[in-house]
């Protein structure tokens, strides 16, 4: 299973809004931080985790995946917001706490839910495997199209949340691909200090279902393996387990020194920065001509300018508001 | 409530729960019931009993004992469009799922700004006094109510049980449904018979977030809910034959908490003791005594008392279990020291 | 790795105490509980979980370990705690809820503890596999022998906790065993009905660390298995996973009516029970001969008629004592 | 000891930490520390700093996120002779493992009947104010005072920092140490900068159990904990501008809790209010309230306040948030509503 041109140049597309979009988060977050780093102070105030270097994951799982579908998503959520086609604007506005935001302020950067295109989010580790079962299982007993993804990182997996969910999914032959981030990284412990196996794909056995590991951040591959998972969950065959080995080109949050990062490792990372080699495959593949990957680049430049400048431009909520949607209406 | 007359229709709690879910599956498609052993075995508390058998494993599902998976599945579920009802077996075993109670089912609306809801029901049972020790006999009821964005209710006999019941299954947000053990009816379990009252058969709600003056009095306000309004029944009685007026109020609700109806139970009486079954210090007692002081002193001929369950383990062996317990003599004994 | 016959006829006997003792406790334990069966009555109140017909396990597995190892057990834990060598007549006294028991009546039939012999226990499902990888980590960090083992049932596998754990005793290779007892239910739920793989030994390759499944409760092949097990923790090589067939030959507590079991399954266990089973093989081995293994077990009722008598005569608590012993003194 | 003397040696309530942690390494070979990222990193709130270059990975033990397989590992290498000292990083996620916690650390002793002990210290990061939103701020100070067989102590300020996780060590039961991200003394975080006084460099303890008047008054007492003192001394210092003697306390520590400190002084000032940034509802604020209550009503000169944060999610944006946290302003609001 290969994308298509098309699918090639919307995975292209969404890798660069995602990447502008969290190039100007990480430059407005500065605003009002220096020259003391205060996470408290400035636009965009508490904790931020920047997913540069993680896009292929995000639009190689969400290529395959119809606004109906559920994506559960992490504390690292941007680029599988924006693969799943979260609206921009708004989005933009709740991570500036602003009322237009998708929650009108009250979830902020770690708690990004549309539910027009079903994107839930959560910043407890593991804690978006169960929900995406439940959406799953939803599905299949209103007999309504629809799968589930929940996506997590490679240190989440040691949470006893995944473990639970990974053996209800396959019990009941749920909709549901459990797509796991290998960034190496669990904030600064490393995969080799957190987990008994090198590769988390195995763990897919202890469930009966099929497990795949992706080196090298690779869109393609992610597409084929992603796609095929997808599928099966269509056809009612129930669960799969991806884990993707992807680049964290930034630090756990801003803010952190990563002093506990091997030197040069980083710099390895970059040379892999998944958005120029694409462009390149592109090119050498004949999918698209420079001027044409220019024009995507440019149009995904103006997307996030225009969902940056709504977001500024838009009023705060109310104080009162805080104490409002605590219930259903 | 706790009627008494011949001929009429008095339910379990426990069939009363069963009974307004099936009833409610039966309109509604949406509802379905996961848990573990509520399919074939009925509930270990019986509040399931008969559902599979008229709805099938499809809609009345045993699950794995992964309380976090399950629970959080029917959050992913209710978000979904369904309603479900789940069931964690003992409130004891909170502690291995609550992130998926407190920081998920009950505050993802709030975070998606109120663009979903959360229509779900954890129903758990609570309470102790039949020697289960530990970790089978807590109430528990100050550790939910205490966190927002869930609802928290507690029955104290089946006409609430099942009104309860259905108004929390069409509730569009989180409701925790806590039943007692000790009223749920189950022989084996021993029960209050004061929970078997009239229930009518078609359904019915009753209002969540309002407490019910169960017996009116002019001396004293008891204050419960759950196991701890029949031992303020019984302790009303005992006083009454002393020549004392107590009213009793059944708090029904934590969450939303009708402050209200104390206030103004303590503004006629004067008097406040607070009867709870869980654990004294930091929960439903302090609670209930601070709304009537913080809102008027004046009203206090003297100092509120609390009947609770001491800050400890609970103990195995009976004689250190129903040392510990609230019962009626306590409560008559602490108005006695008022 | 085989039993000698001296640690075959130590199984015998403990195999042997544990049935008495149950069938000792199942008695009394309806005393005042007819003509209505009210859990509250008699002289030991409360839930009661027999092991009945797992007593294989316990002894095959505990004939391995001194009084320094540790043993974490479940809600079912009478044969565990016999084979660990538990104090009998406190343990006794203990369901009874005398002072004279191990906790004073505070803990219970499923709040075993003797640490004497190193011995905890727990009423909640996978509770004790963290604490059996603490005490291990314990030995390992003090530099002192000692291994632990951690019994949990087929059903509590798929509790969070034991997946966390096992990851962790892997990641830090300690010497902890995880025993788990299949006796096929997880109270009314049968483990094809909660478990996506029909054996959790495959569970292992999960953490990289040995997994076996012992078939139809052989006390030898369960002595062998987890003889190599403990060995290889007490060698420093990490942890292992045991999945042992067994049977409950009660219901899961008493007064469960066992509607959910299959008809004939039940006779069909107790066509093999396990002890006059290893009776025969003892005899046909001739390991002893008929007097001797009488012997073993008048004995066995001896020793358990002792303890019942004992926790018969013994005290209940002063009332003031549920207030004691919250804190260490 | 809010003290501000020029040659002092004042320390960060990190640092503090961090310091009488190792000082009690270099002494007791059984005291270790786990946790997330609390080696390499320091702690993501610092009171870890510099231990694995000291002590080594063997005994600074950096954790998979399993917070329920260390929790209760520390229980059993507790009961099994150790001193451990283990990391929670946000309490906010106790959900995921309040089993180990609750059901299983703070009651091993009480199960065993006293044979064994659990010395063990969990710490937890808590607090909001700097925009981390609904899993990330809260700070549940009720919830784990609420549950028997745990110690549960927040200092407001590094010499109470030091000498509590001095004395949690020492305990043989278990102590939750609660720290207040603001109180911290992490630049990142913003900082309270009363809460970095003069600690001393030698190993001392500050009693568990114990409040403390941080100032005397007469007119009202102002009872908190952790940031909530910061905003009470501040409130008193607005009071004391408008003629106004405000007395502040200074919890320490909520179990035990020193009710007769508190007692004592609303006897004296017939006034209290009480300043928690935990939840409204069911925690601090009303076993305070009631303690003072139930103790005796006819000291009280006026209803009893409570500035506490509401009963809803902790919103992310800015303003939203300081809407709902307590502060200064509200509580000299709250005394002139009296
Ligand atoms: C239950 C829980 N424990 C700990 C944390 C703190 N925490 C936030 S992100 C993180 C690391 C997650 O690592 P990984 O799953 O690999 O995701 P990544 O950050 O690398 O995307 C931790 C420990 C949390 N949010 N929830
Ligand atoms: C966390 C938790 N969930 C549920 C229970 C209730 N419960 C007690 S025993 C049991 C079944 C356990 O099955 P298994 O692990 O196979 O052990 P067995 O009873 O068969 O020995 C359940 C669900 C519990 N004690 N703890
Ligand atoms: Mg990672
Ligand atoms: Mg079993």
């Amino acid at each position: 299973m290969s994308p298509t041109k098309e699918q090639q140049l919307w995975m292209y597309e969404n890798m660069v809004v995602s990447r502008r979009f969290e190039e100007s988060i990480e430059k407005i977050y500065m605003e009002g931080k220096s020259p003391a780093f205060n996470m408290a102070n400035g636009p965009i105030p508490g904790e931020m985790h920047l997913s540069n270097g993680q896009e292929p994951v995000a639009v190689g799982v969400c290529a395959h995946l119809t606004k109906d579908d559920i994506v559960t998503a992490t504390h690292r959520p941007h680029h599988q917001a924006i693969a799943k086609g979260v609206d921009l604007k708004k989005m933009a506005a709740e991570i500036f706490g602003k009322v237009t935001g998708l929650s009108g302020g009250r979830g902020g950067h770690m708690h990004i839910f549309d539910s027009n295109v079903n994107f839930a989010c959560s910043g407890i580790i593991a804690q978006g495997c169960g929900p995406a079962c439940g959406a799953a299982l939803s599905r299949k007993m209103q007999n309504k199209p629809g799968v589930a993804v929940a996506f997590l990182g490679e240190g989440a997996v040691n949470q006893g949340a995944f473990h639970e969910a990974m053996n209800l999914a396959a019990v009941w032959k749920l909709p549901v691909v459990f797509v796991v981030e290998d960034n190496a990284w669990g904030i600064s412990v490393s995969k080799a200090d957190s987990t008994a196996v090198p590769r988390n794909d195995v763990r897919a056995a202890a469930y009966g279902m099929p497990g795949h590991f992706i080196e090298n951040n690779d869109p393609y591959a992610i597409f084929e393996i992603a796609g095929q998972a997808i599928e099966r969950a269509r056809a009612g065959e129930g669960p799969t387990l991806i884990e993707i080995e992807t680049f964290r080109l930034a630090g756990h949050f801003m803010g952190d020194a990563e002093g506990y990062r091997p030197e040069g490792e980083k710099d390895a990372l970059f040379e892999k920065d998944p958005i120029p080699s694409m462009r390149e495959r592109l090119l050498a593949d004949g999918v698209s001509d420079a001027a044409g990957l220019d024009k995507i680049e440019a149009d995904a430049l103006a997307r996030v300018e225009e969902a940056i400048q709504f977001a500024r431009d838009s009023e705060y909520a109310p104080d009162e508001d805080a104490l409002t949607s605590v219930f259903a209406a | 409530m706790l009627d008494t007359k011949s001929n009429e229709r008095r339910l379990t709690v426990a069939r009363a729960m069963a009974e307004s879910i099936a009833q409610e599956m039966r309109v509604d498609d949406r509802v379905f019931v996961m848990g573990e052993d509520i399919g074939d075995l009925g509930g270990v508390f019986g509040n399931t009993r008969g559902l599979v058998e008229e709805f099938g494993k499809d809609r009345i599902r045993d699950t794995p004992i992964s309380e976090t998976a399950f629970i959080s599945a029917a959050v992913g579920a209710a978000m979904d469009g369904m309603r479900p009802v789940v069931e964690l077996m003992f409130v004891d075993f909170f502690g291995v799922c609550f992130d998926a109670i407190y920081n998920l089912m009950a505050k993802n609306i709030y975070f998606s700004g109120g663009q979903s809801s959360v229509p779900m029901v954890l129903m758990t049972s609570t309470g102790g006094g039949y020697s289960d020790a530990g970790q089978h006999s807590q109430c528990l009821y100050g550790s939910f109510a205490h966190l927002p964005g869930m609802k928290v209710v507690s029955p104290s006999n089946a006409y609430d049980a099942k009104g309860l019941m259905t108004a929390a299954m069409r509730d569009d947000s989180p409701v925790i449904y806590m039943y007692h053990k000790g009223l749920q009816g189950m022989g084996w379990l021993g029960t209050e018979p004061g929970a078997n009252v009239n229930t009518p058969e078609s359904d019915y709600t009753v209002e969540i977030g309002k407490a019910k003056v169960l017996r009116e009095g002019t001396d004293v306000t008891l204050v419960g809910l759950a196991m701890g309004v029949h031992n303020a029944l019984k302790a009303a009685d005992n006083l009454a034959e002393q020549g004392v007026s107590a009213e009793v109020i059944d708090l029904v609700s934590l969450v939303p908490l009708d402050r209200e109806t104390v206030i103004n139970s303590v503004a006629k009486t004067g008097r406040l003791i607070v009867v709870d079954e869980d654990y004294n210090s930091y929960g439903v007692s302090g609670e209930i005594i601070t709304t009537v002081c913080e809102h008027d002193i004046s009203k206090l001929k003297a100092a509120p008392k609390r009947v609770t369950y001491p800050d400890v383990p609970i103990p195995f062996a009976r004689n250190m279990e129903q040392f510990c317990l609230p019962n009626a003599d306590k409560i008559v004994a602490a108005y006695k020291d008022m």
